[in-house]
């Protein structure tokens, strides 16, 4: 009982998963790159690009999604991205301030690449909550339940 | 606005029941119930990007919540075993109510913000960032700190996670 | 004013349940329970009658918005919260293996 | 000045660089994490020594470009970079001391992420000029802290940090609802224009729940003795560097240096909540040392000792007079050095024979040289015996209470003092002096970068008695000006600006 749960669930949450998964990522990417222009923005979009792979995980049990992205990846995606939030913020500096935005400025409003680094911004934070939760979610839940096995 | 007071009075009463009940998983799924409230709260409130938010969010801590209470609702000491406690608790929470009323008082009626700050963002942000989300025109510049502070949580609580679930803490050859 | 007590009413019921719940899940719940109520206050706080949501859109245009700053402040403030959440599932999750309960009348290795 | 953003850059980057690359180096962790730190106090001390040349000046960074009320200021005055020495001094010396001490835990570059995070958040907190800024800054702190307390993951340490966690959660809330509550009746949040639209708009009733608010919040992150529960279980439970951090720096910066920002720069002070933390700092004194002498481990006993002399912090502090706050100033810098010295000495202690209870020590005088006589010396400065550098900061405080016509106060400051020093000569009596327990008989001086750290301390400890004295003395008077005039911290920041 327990091992079929590991396994995943039943063939029907299998297929959905499958057809929808990869729309959920897609609409977790477009939030991120849309959210100067509309709500969302980075976290919003990280979280749902994480529940998208929870989703894989808890449908086809963890050796199916973890052989595609597994803890300690997760975990650097997530530094790398703190990594690249602060040097943005840190080449500000050029134009004398910490945090100055000023690339891709003088553009006028609602066009994708409208405003500044605003966008990388979102890339950066995507990262970080999307590898950030993704690990504590693996920590908490898979490799929790894994070691009661083996008690 | 009814619609704001209908929903505080659905989140109360979820909140009251997330309390009481006392299977934890009903608890869990009360509690939820409550955030998805404060999600249509925050739309109400015209808010939409924190509702968006709140909703991913609530269905992460859902999730998470439920993975990790599963099967393991045993039964629990009942709260009010110690009357005089939770007498000095009400009391506690009356007086917190009370001054907390008084206070209000004095406080701009509601759907009276006064915007002396935030008039800037709105009069300016579109032009000055470039970005017709004045939300995202606060985070990402001119409060791009605070975000910068934000992630960091994030950061600290997933390599606390990491750090709270290993299995050996020590090395035990002394 | 209502809106504002009653949100405060579900500040008191979080707080009544860290204080007075001997579960740690419970806890969890009433710390979830506090910071919703004070994300919310944060909201209503800044909300103005008849205002639209601080976007604009093209060729409209909007007079009366709703102050977009807290609005700034609790995406802030419901992430730490679920970072906060995130911790101690962790620390329950740990205190469940060493002592096989979530109660906390159980849980008293420490004197104080 | 550009260097201010430094000091959050620097251990951010540390950080973020450890977590990625630390697991697949050895050296890492301890190169960058030693190195960040240094890195800070050589900019603090620089930072200290600029500012001290021209009294009164103040210096504002505004993030981003934008200027005040519309972007995040950070603020560096006497005070900041008071604050900014002691907590970079303390925590290199505990960076070096972690080094060895923490070989014996696993998972070394989690605990370098999570330090440098740690004093990230302090650092954040202490140059912030943004209400809502500090809160995130102090969020990070106290995340990272209740991570670290439960670092060696025990039984009994999960169970502090769990503790720890929901007292510093609930202590958050009330601190988000008091800035809510101020946002909706100023509607901003920099800390210089609050402080204008308050003095503007006068004296309101939100005020006083304001206050309570914060008192509770800041209060319960100070551990004084209402709101104390969780810090005798939560700093004894954490790995002896962690400790030192948490008692020396961690409830001075997020309780003390934060509430006193607030109360007498932002929100002004009033009488009230003055009497109010004279009351509760006399009690925290009292119970805190009268808890602690019936203690027999170790680290629990100085646990209780921190909610003693946070007492006297918040005595000085509280009675608002110039005398006072320098006092309350001096004691929380002798504080955070003797205090995280005597917790590397238990950590020193536990590394050598591993246990942290008081009755099954006993001459380890014998074995341990280096780390007794920087003990002793702790000891009699947290005691107060002349020489060191506790005896000034006490004396001051209890001058300060009589000034002030408070002979009462300064009654119960003597009495504590004294209990301190009986407490104190209990553990010199059964862990260094006394026969040597025939266990201990191999037991042997740690290594020497954890005595590095511990010597460097107690000579800061002996040292330290010259702040009392002209020209040092103007560094602390100085930062308590910044305090005492506090009405003008919103004058000299738009100054600063312009």
């Amino acid at each position: 009982m327990r091992h079929s749960k590991e396994a995943g669930m039943t063939l029907i949450v299998k297929t959905v998963t499958r057809l929808t998964v990869g729309l959920i990522l897609l609409y977790g990417i477009y939030i991120i790159f849309n959210g100067h222009l509309s709500p969302g923005g980075g976290f919003a979009g990280g979280v749902i690009m994480a529940l998208s792979f929870i989703n894989i995980m808890l449908a086809f049990g963890k050796e199916a999604a973890l052989k595609k992205f597994n803890l300690s990846s997760a975990q650097l995606l997530a530094s790398a991205g703190a990594l690249i939030f602060l040097l943005l913020a840190m080449i500000g500096f050029i134009d004398g301030h910490f945090f100055s935005n000023f690339f891709f400025k003088n553009k006028l409003p609602f066009d994708l690449l409208s405003e500044g680094n605003i966008p990388i911004y979102e890339v950066a934070i995507s990262l970080i909550v999307g590898g950030g939760l993704f690990a504590i979610f693996v920590a908490l839940v898979i490799e929790h339940k894994a070691d009661k096995h083996s008690d | 606005m009814l619609e704001i007071h209908l929903l505080l009075i659905f989140m109360i009463a979820a909140a009251i029941i997330a309390v009481r009940v006392k299977d934890l998983l009903s608890s869990v799924v009360a509690v939820g119930a409550a955030g998805l409230g404060l999600s249509l709260s925050f739309l109400v409130l015209k808010a939409p990007d924190l509702a968006i938010t709140q909703l991913v969010v609530e269905i992460l801590c859902l999730v998470i919540l439920i993975r990790a209470t599963i099967k393991k609702d045993l039964p629990f000491s009942a709260s009010g075993r110690w009357f005089f406690n939770t007498l000095i608790t009400l009391c506690f929470l009356a007086i917190f109510l009370g001054a907390a009323y008084f206070s209000l008082k004095s406080l701009p009626q509601f759907g009276n913000a006064v915007m002396r700050v935030s008039g800037i963002y709105v009069e300016n942000g579109m032009i000055q960032t470039g970005s017709p989300n004045i939300i995202s025109a606060i985070i990402l510049d001119y409060r791009g700190y605070d975000t910068l502070g934000e992630v960091t949580v994030l950061f600290t609580a997933a390599i606390g996670v990491l750090a709270i679930v290993r299995k050996i803490g020590r090395k035990r050859e002394t | 004013m209502t809106a504002y007590l009653l949100c405060l009413v579900l500040f008191s019921i979080g707080l009544y349940c860290i204080l007075r719940k001997r579960n740690l899940i419970k806890i969890i719940i009433g710390i979830g329970i506090v910071e919703y109520a004070v994300n919310l206050f944060f909201i209503l706080v800044g909300y103005r009658t008849g205002g639209r949501s601080p976007i604009f859109a093209r060729d409209q245009v909007i007079t009366n918005m709703v102050d977009p700053l807290p609005q700034a402040l609790v995406l802030t403030s419901i992430v730490i919260g679920l970072a906060v959440t995130a911790l101690l599932v962790a620390i329950a999750i740990r205190i469940y293996e060493k002592y096989g309960t979530f109660d906390i009348t159980k849980i008293n290795k420490l004197k104080g | 000045m550009n260097i201010i953003p430094l000091f959050v850059i620097i251990p951010l980057a540390a950080a973020f660089l450890i977590s990625f690359a630390g697991r697949f180096a050895k050296r890492i962790p301890d190169i960058l994490g030693n190195s960040a730190c240094f890195a800070l106090l050589f900019l603090s001390i620089y930072m200290a020594n600029a500012l001290y040349k021209i009294p009164g000046h103040i210096l504002v960074y505004k993030v981003g470009g934008w200027i005040p009320p519309i972007g995040i200021s950070m603020v560096v005055d006497s005070l900041t970079a008071f604050m900014l020495v002691t907590v970079n001094l303390v925590a290199f010396m505990i960076a070096v001391f972690s080094i060895e001490y923490m070989t014996k835990y696993t998972d070394k570059w989690k605990f370098y992420t999570l330090f440098m995070l740690m004093i990230a958040g302090i650092n954040g907190v202490t140059i912030t000029g943004d209400l809502f800024n500090l809160f995130v800054f102090l969020e990070i702190a106290s995340i990272s802290s209740y991570a670290l307390v439960a670092f060696g993951t025990e039984s009994e340490e999960m169970e502090a940090s769990f503790k720890y966690a929901v007292m510093g959660s609930v202590a958050s809330s009330f601190i988000l609802l008091g800035i809510a509550f101020l946002y909706s009746w100023t509607s901003t949040l920099n800390m210089a224009d609050m402080a204008s639209v308050l003095a503007e708009k006068g004296y309101t009733r939100t005020l006083p729940f304001v206050s309570v608010l914060f008192l509770m919040g800041f209060g319960l992150k100070a551990a004084l003795v209402p709101f104390h529960g969780w810090l005798p279980d939560a700093h004894p439970s954490a790995p002896a560097p962690i400790s030192a951090m948490l008692s020396g720096v961690l409830i001075k910066v997020l309780g003390v240096y934060a509430l006193s920002r607030i109360f007498y720069n932002v929100l002004g002070m009033d009488s009230r909540i003055l009497s109010i933390l004279i009351f509760l700092g006399a009690l925290s004194m009292l119970v805190g040392v009268f808890l602690a002498i019936g203690q027999w481990d170790l680290k629990r006993l100085l646990a209780y000792h921190s909610i003693s002399q946070i007492g006297y912090v918040i005595l000085g502090i509280g009675l608002g007079t110039p005398l006072g706050i320098f006092g309350g100033l001096f004691h929380l810098f002798n504080h955070s050095i003797f205090k995280s010295l005597l917790f590397l000495n238990s950590g020193a202690i536990d590394y050598s024979i591993g246990t942290r209870n008081l009755q099954e020590m006993g001459g380890l005088r014998a074995r341990m040289p280096v780390t007794a006589a920087t003990n002793l010396i702790a000891s009699m400065s947290i005691a107060g015996i002349p020489p060191f550098n506790g005896f000034f900061s006490k004396l001051i405080i209890i001058l300060a209470c009589v000034q002030a016509h408070h002979a009462g106060y300064a009654f119960i400051a003597v009495i504590g003092s004294i209990l301190t020093l009986a407490s104190f000569m209990k553990v010199q009596r059964y862990a260094f002096f006394g026969v040597l327990n025939k266990k201990w008989e191999a037991a042997k001086e740690v290594p020497v970068g954890m005595l590095a750290s511990m010597i460097v301390l107690g000579l800061v400890c002996i040292v330290a008695g010259l702040f009392a004295l002209p020209p040092f003395s103007a560094f602390l008077t100085n930062a308590a000006n910044v305090l005492v005039n506090g009405k003008d911290y919103a004058a000299l920041v738009w100054g600063a600006v312009k």
